[in-house]
């Protein structure tokens, strides 16, 4: 047997632990859970540590320290090392004496989110959107364009309504706040018939493996 | 246990907050139709156009080379673009290429920077000296002979100090955030902002008390995303909240996480929420713990968990993925009470579907102002209204000029161009 | 007598309610393994959202510079992959440059994979394409969407080299490009973070780039408000979003042989919607009575 | 020092990294405070694995329920490790033909493509259970859940066929508008929702994260 057909017997004995579960859980799932959950930790430590740690840190450092060697002169990447120190610091959580330091790297991977995401989103999320908001009621000879646009004007204009939370929702108010939460539900109808769609499409995806690829049924 | 004790209503009568975001507006529109004045830079001229017959041996020049500095960097670029050659795609079809060259001087010196394949119509000349006035020209390449373009104009790269194409970003940033900044300091001294009921958070009281009754677990799940999510932050502020009523009624809360960051700020919250609840020694550093970070063994474990322990009350407050459905559906069939929230429009539907109570996106960052009760942090919320209320102002404002144009056939500003730059 | 029909009626009503869950596990696989037994080709109309994407790419000229961002790993395989194959077959058609890369660090090797596919066409073989002049592969970077920041400042920034460690600068495609300003279209494939919500926020709202985008079908209702306000060319959702788009560029494959196993399988679940429904509504009425 | 320092350093890095994105030649601190966040990002997995292989040692060491798995777990994490920064050709680790990828692409790749095809099932069991047109607003989702589950799959291009197909085209009318409108109400309010979240956070008012003693 050749490296490539053991390999789908084992990926296909494994699906089956998985697919287990369904009838009920049971020793053969709980083996495939636990293999998962070691495997995907183990994964995710060689990612991290060829991707994010070895370019951003090592590298870098290497670099300096060779700059350091060769030309005899300090390079600026050796501020990586502070990068690395925070780095240490989270490690630290693991030391019960000292564990608060761990939050100052926390606060700085806050505060890198905060920044960046309340630029992005105001942006993207918020202006870009109001901008395509902003359409004329009544396109001339396009009946389609026309109610098209009301629609989106509305559900809009409604749904940012019922986000409002300084205000009771009570008359026109709570009436403009009913209809935009129809909308909403409406988008939730759609996320659903998609996501449904996704995942058969996902099953179909492992069914073909064990029928076509593992059994060559067809 | 009245649930808004501290929350009571604002004054009735004029909203101050009204005025205040009219006021916003003009000052918006004003510093944005500056900033338009600001953001029209003179661009280059393009050089006349000068008919060339065509040649039957060599390929027709490209035409129209324009140079310009990449705007709002941090200079020593510049872009160059052209029109095709006509041999270029039709003609002669013969264009295999394009050669880009470079002089400081209009009539001599090129040298040669950089090839491009044919059908390209723009070059990022990445090595300039910043203030210093460089032509370009683009040579046509076929196997019948080469082309010249007459040159750009000059054009030259430079540092910016500030990125003028976002200027009405900035602006409005500025108002938002002092919109909302404002709320929060004005609701230090004046007591009493009203935030209107959201439902979910209603029931937290209820699902902590049938969990002490049925003498069964609580399971608060903040997402499987890290500290550098909001939504993760909201959530692991509303675990706050969640432990505190727990050690309050002696209920049995654990905190599973995917992340350790996320561990770590739990435990802290937690431990801080049993110190103000005066049980510092019902809590222990087992009620949170880390699962794994992949996703599909986090809900794989959990699953688990839920058959296993069958909790009374499940929260799900955070940024959740795929995993969102497994949870809610499993949580449901062994009958727990779910409160779920999240920004994930994908997830919602689910949590909607599954969950006896949702806080729907904005909702959940509403929630950990709402909870703490914090008059500060309601203020924020408050803030927030004054964007949203700008937002839509400019959207109705906007639709009615735009709609007034097509059927009286009016000229009235069209308000997106005021964000075109952006 | 009315009594004991009632009597009854409640209970089948309510036995249906809490049927086994394994029992509709059950009708899922079934409806899901049966079909793929038959080997149909369905017919369906393309729509409006993967002409576009099919048109955006229908409109460059030969030799325009396409990069192509696979944001996914194997488990999304299903729905994307026949995507990505699309993707290359329509672009090695028209003569673009592909530039390659991916932001989920499994992405660059799906990427490989379609391509080997894609070769065994026989008039995308007969082209004879070359890597580094037609097509490259810059390989993962980490760093989400900072990685897409970068790129806008410049490519190097992020990909100093190719994934085979070949320097941007010695690859004749990548010759005078720069950042986004020397790409025609950026197409990207992605299956949750980073991806087209971050393509969009990053590239296309900073860097005005023109974007189009291949999505899970989870992913994609949330990108019809980027398409609406044309921060987003168009979309490809899901497998069927594939199947239509291989229908497009007339080369149906396998999207489109697994549509006959998505239709079942939707059909099913409609079915249970409804049956679960008129349970819930006649026990409610039952109560109500 | 404890609470100050996370709350100085939040807001320093927070106001740093919005204003670069308005002033260029700061991009060169924000590059920086991006790198960093990586490495931390990076620091903080390996925290995460540490703890994992602590409690599955811990569950090991005494002999609780189940503790073989936890051997499962431990042995799994291993084998890939050693494997993946040793034995394949390091940078490279993802290469077809190294250990590394063998592993990956048979025990990774279909664990994990099961484990999302299992949601395949939970969304059939959860339509059956749970979806419920209890009032309008659920009626309302139900409705254009259906409309799009038949009208995107051929079966409504047939069913539909004697109305003009309007059921393919009913699915895509509610994608490009009422969809469209909903979605449109939600990320704004999102937005808001995080920008002013962020400036909670930056400002030292959402201190969740720094919590403690």
């Amino acid at each position: 047997m050749s490296g490539e057909v053991i390999g789908v017997w084992i990926g296909a004995i494994l699906t089956l632990g998985i697919f287990s579960f369904l009838y009920k859980d049971n020793p053969f799932y709980k083996f495939s859970e636990a293999l998962f959950v070691g495997i995907s930790a183990g994964y995710w430590f060689v990612v991290t540590f060829w991707q994010y740690f070895v370019p951003k840190f090592w590298d870098n450092l290497a670099l300096a320290y060779s700059e350091l060697l060769t030309k005899g002169r300090v390079d600026y990447h050796w501020i990586y090392l502070l990068g690395g120190f925070f780095g240490v610091l989270m490690l630290l959580r693991l030391v019960p004496k000292i564990g608060w330091l761990s939050r100052w790297s926390l606060a700085f991977i806050v505060g890198t989110t905060a920044g960046l995401q309340f630029t992005r989103y105001l942006e993207s999320n918020g202006i870009r959107q109001v901008v395509g908001t902003i359409k004329p009621l009544l396109v001339s000879g396009n009946m389609n364009a026309t109610i098209g646009n009301i629609i989106i004007v509305v559900g809009t204009f409604c749904g940012l309504i019922y986000f409002f939370f300084s205000k009771e929702h009570k008359g026109a108010f709570g009436g403009a706040a009913r209809v935009g939460i129809w909308f909403i539900m409406i988008t939730f109808g759609a996320f659903f018939g998609y996501t449904v769609m996704s995942r058969m499409s996902l099953l179909i995806g492992r069914m073909d493996y064990l029928f076509g690829i593992w059994l060559g049924l067809y | 246990m009245s649930k808004r004790e501290n929350v009571t209503k604002a004054r009735a009568g004029k909203s101050v907050t009204l005025d205040l975001s009219f006021l916003f507006l003009i000052f918006l529109a004003l510093f944005l139709l500056f900033g338009q004045s600001i953001l029209a830079e003179e661009v280059p001229t393009a050089q006349e156009e000068i008919a060339i017959p065509k040649d039957s041996v060599l390929p027709v020049p490209p035409t129209n080379v324009i140079a310009k500095d990449i705007p709002n960097d941090k200079g020593g670029a510049i872009t160059i673009s052209w029109e095709r050659s006509a041999d270029d795609g039709g003609g002669a079809k013969n264009v295999t290429g394009y050669e880009i060259l470079r002089s400081t001087k209009r009539d001599e010196g090129y040298e040669h920077i950089g090839n491009v394949p044919p059908g390209a119509t723009s070059f990022s000349d990445n090595v300039t000296k910043d203030k210093v006035l460089y032509f370009y020209k683009i040579r046509a390449i076929s196997p019948t002979g080469t082309s010249e373009s007459e040159p750009s104009a000059p054009a030259f790269s430079k540092r910016q100090w500030f990125d003028f194409s976002r200027l009405s970003l900035f602006i409005l940033s500025l108002i938002i955030g002092f919109a909302i900044f404002y709320f929060i300091e004005k609701a230090k001294s004046e007591k009493g902002l009203f935030i209107r009921k959201i439902a979910g958070l209603e029931a937290v009281d209820d699902a902590v008390g049938r969990a002490t009754e049925m003498g069964r677990k609580i399971i608060f799940i903040p997402g499987i995303m890290d500290m550098d999510s909001m939504q993760t932050i909201a959530g692991v502020t509303i675990l706050g909240r969640v432990a505190k009523l727990a050690a309050e009624y002696e209920a049995k809360l654990e905190v599973p996480v995917s992340k350790s960051l996320v561990m770590v700020t739990c435990r802290e919250v937690v431990k801080e929420a049993y110190l103000n609840a005066g049980r510092p020694d019902a809590y222990n550093d087992d009620m949170v713990y880390y699962l794994t970070d992949d996703q599909f063994a986090y809900a794989a474990a959990l699953d688990g968990i839920f058959l296993r322990d069958r909790p009374a009350a499940v929260f799900l407050q955070g940024q959740f993925y795929a995993e969102a459905l497994i949870l809610a559906e499993t949580a449901n069939s062994v009958g727990a009470i779910q409160i779920a929230g999240t920004a994930m429009p994908t997830q919602l539907p689910f949590f909607v579907a599954a969950c006896d109570y949702t806080l729907i996106g904005e909702e959940l960052f509403a929630a950990s102002a709402y909870l703490s009760k914090d008059p500060k942090l309601l203020g924020s919320l408050k803030g927030q209204d004054v964007g949203k209320f700008i937002f839509l102002l400019a959207i109705l404002i906007g639709v009615v000029f735009l709609t007034l144009n097509s059927v009286l056939g009016l000229n009235l500003p069209d308000l997106r161009e005021l964000f075109k730059g952006i | 007598m009315n009594e004991t029909t009632n009597q009854e009626k409640k209970t089948f009503w309510e036995k249906l309610l809490s049927i086994d869950r394994r029992i509709i596990f059950l009708f899922i696989a079934v409806a899901i393994s049966v079909p793929l037994f038959f080997k149909t080709s369905l017919d369906m109309p393309v729509s409006p959202v993967v002409q576009e994407v099919y048109n955006a790419i229908d409109k460059l000229r030969a030799g325009s510079k396409v990069l192509v961002s696979f944001d996914y790993d194997p488990s999304s395989m299903p729905e994307l992959q026949p995507m990505a194959e699309s993707f290359f077959r329509q672009c090695f058609r028209k003569n673009l440059k592909v530039i390659i890369m991916g932001l989920w660090p499994q992405g660059p090797l799906q990427a490989n994979i379609a391509l080997e596919q894609v070769f065994k066409d026989e008039d995308i073989k007969a082209k004879n394409l070359q890597y580094g002049i037609d097509y490259v592969n810059l390989g993962f970077t980490a760093g989400n969407e900072v990685v897409i920041d970068r790129m806008g400042h410049d490519f190097r920034e992020s990909y100093p080299a190719d994934s085979r460690g070949t320097p941007l600068s010695e690859i004749p495609l990548m010759k005078g490009v720069r950042n986004y300003d020397n790409i025609d279209l950026i197409l990207n494939l992605s299956a949750g973070y980073p991806g087209t919500m971050e393509w969009v926020q990053y590239a296309v709202d900073v860097f005005h780039v023109k974007l189009a985008a291949g999505n899970t079908a989870v992913q994609a209702p949330s990108m019809y408000p980027y398409i609406q306000t044309g921060q987003l060319a168009g979309v490809l959702g899901g497998m069927k979003g594939g199947a239509e788009y291989e229908i497009a560029i007339k080369n149906p494959a396998k999207a489109v042989s697994y549509m006959f196993s998505q239709a079942i399988a939707h059909a099913v679940i409609c079915f249970f919607i409804i049956i679960g429904n008129i349970a819930f509504f006649s026990l409610r009425k039952k109560k109500t009575s | 020092m404890r609470r100050e320092v996370p709350l100085v350093l939040t807001a320093i890095v927070g106001i740093t990294m919005i204003i670069a994105h308005f002033i260029p030649p700061l991009n060169i601190l924000k590059n920086l405070f991006e790198d960093w966040f990586f490495i931390i990002a990076a620091f903080a997995i390996y925290l995460g694995i540490l703890n994992l292989i602590l409690i599955n040692g811990d569950k090991i060491y005494k002999k609780q329920k189940g503790w073989p798995f936890g051997v499962v777990v431990i042995l799994g994490f291993l084998v890939i490790t050693v494997i993946g920064i040793f034995f394949s050709g390091g940078k490279s680790f993802q290469d077809p033909g190294t250990p590394f990828y063998y592993i990956y692409m048979n025990l990774y790749y279909p664990l994990s493509a099961t484990m999302f095809a299992l949601l395949a099932f939970f969304v059939a069991s959860a339509s059956y259970r749970a979806f419920r047109a209890r009032n309008v607003e659920a009626s309302m989702l139900l409705g254009a859940a259906f409309i799009l589950m038949l009208g995107r799959v051929p079966i409504g291009y047939w069913v539909s066929a004697g109305l003009g197909h309007a059921l393919a085209y009913a699915a895509d009318w509610i994608m490009d508008f009422p969809q469209t409108a909903g979605q449109r109400a939600i990320m704004i309010g999102i937005a808001l929702g995080v920008v002013s979240s962020a400036l909670r956070v930056i400002l030292g008012l959402e201190r969740a994260y720094s919590a403690g003693e």
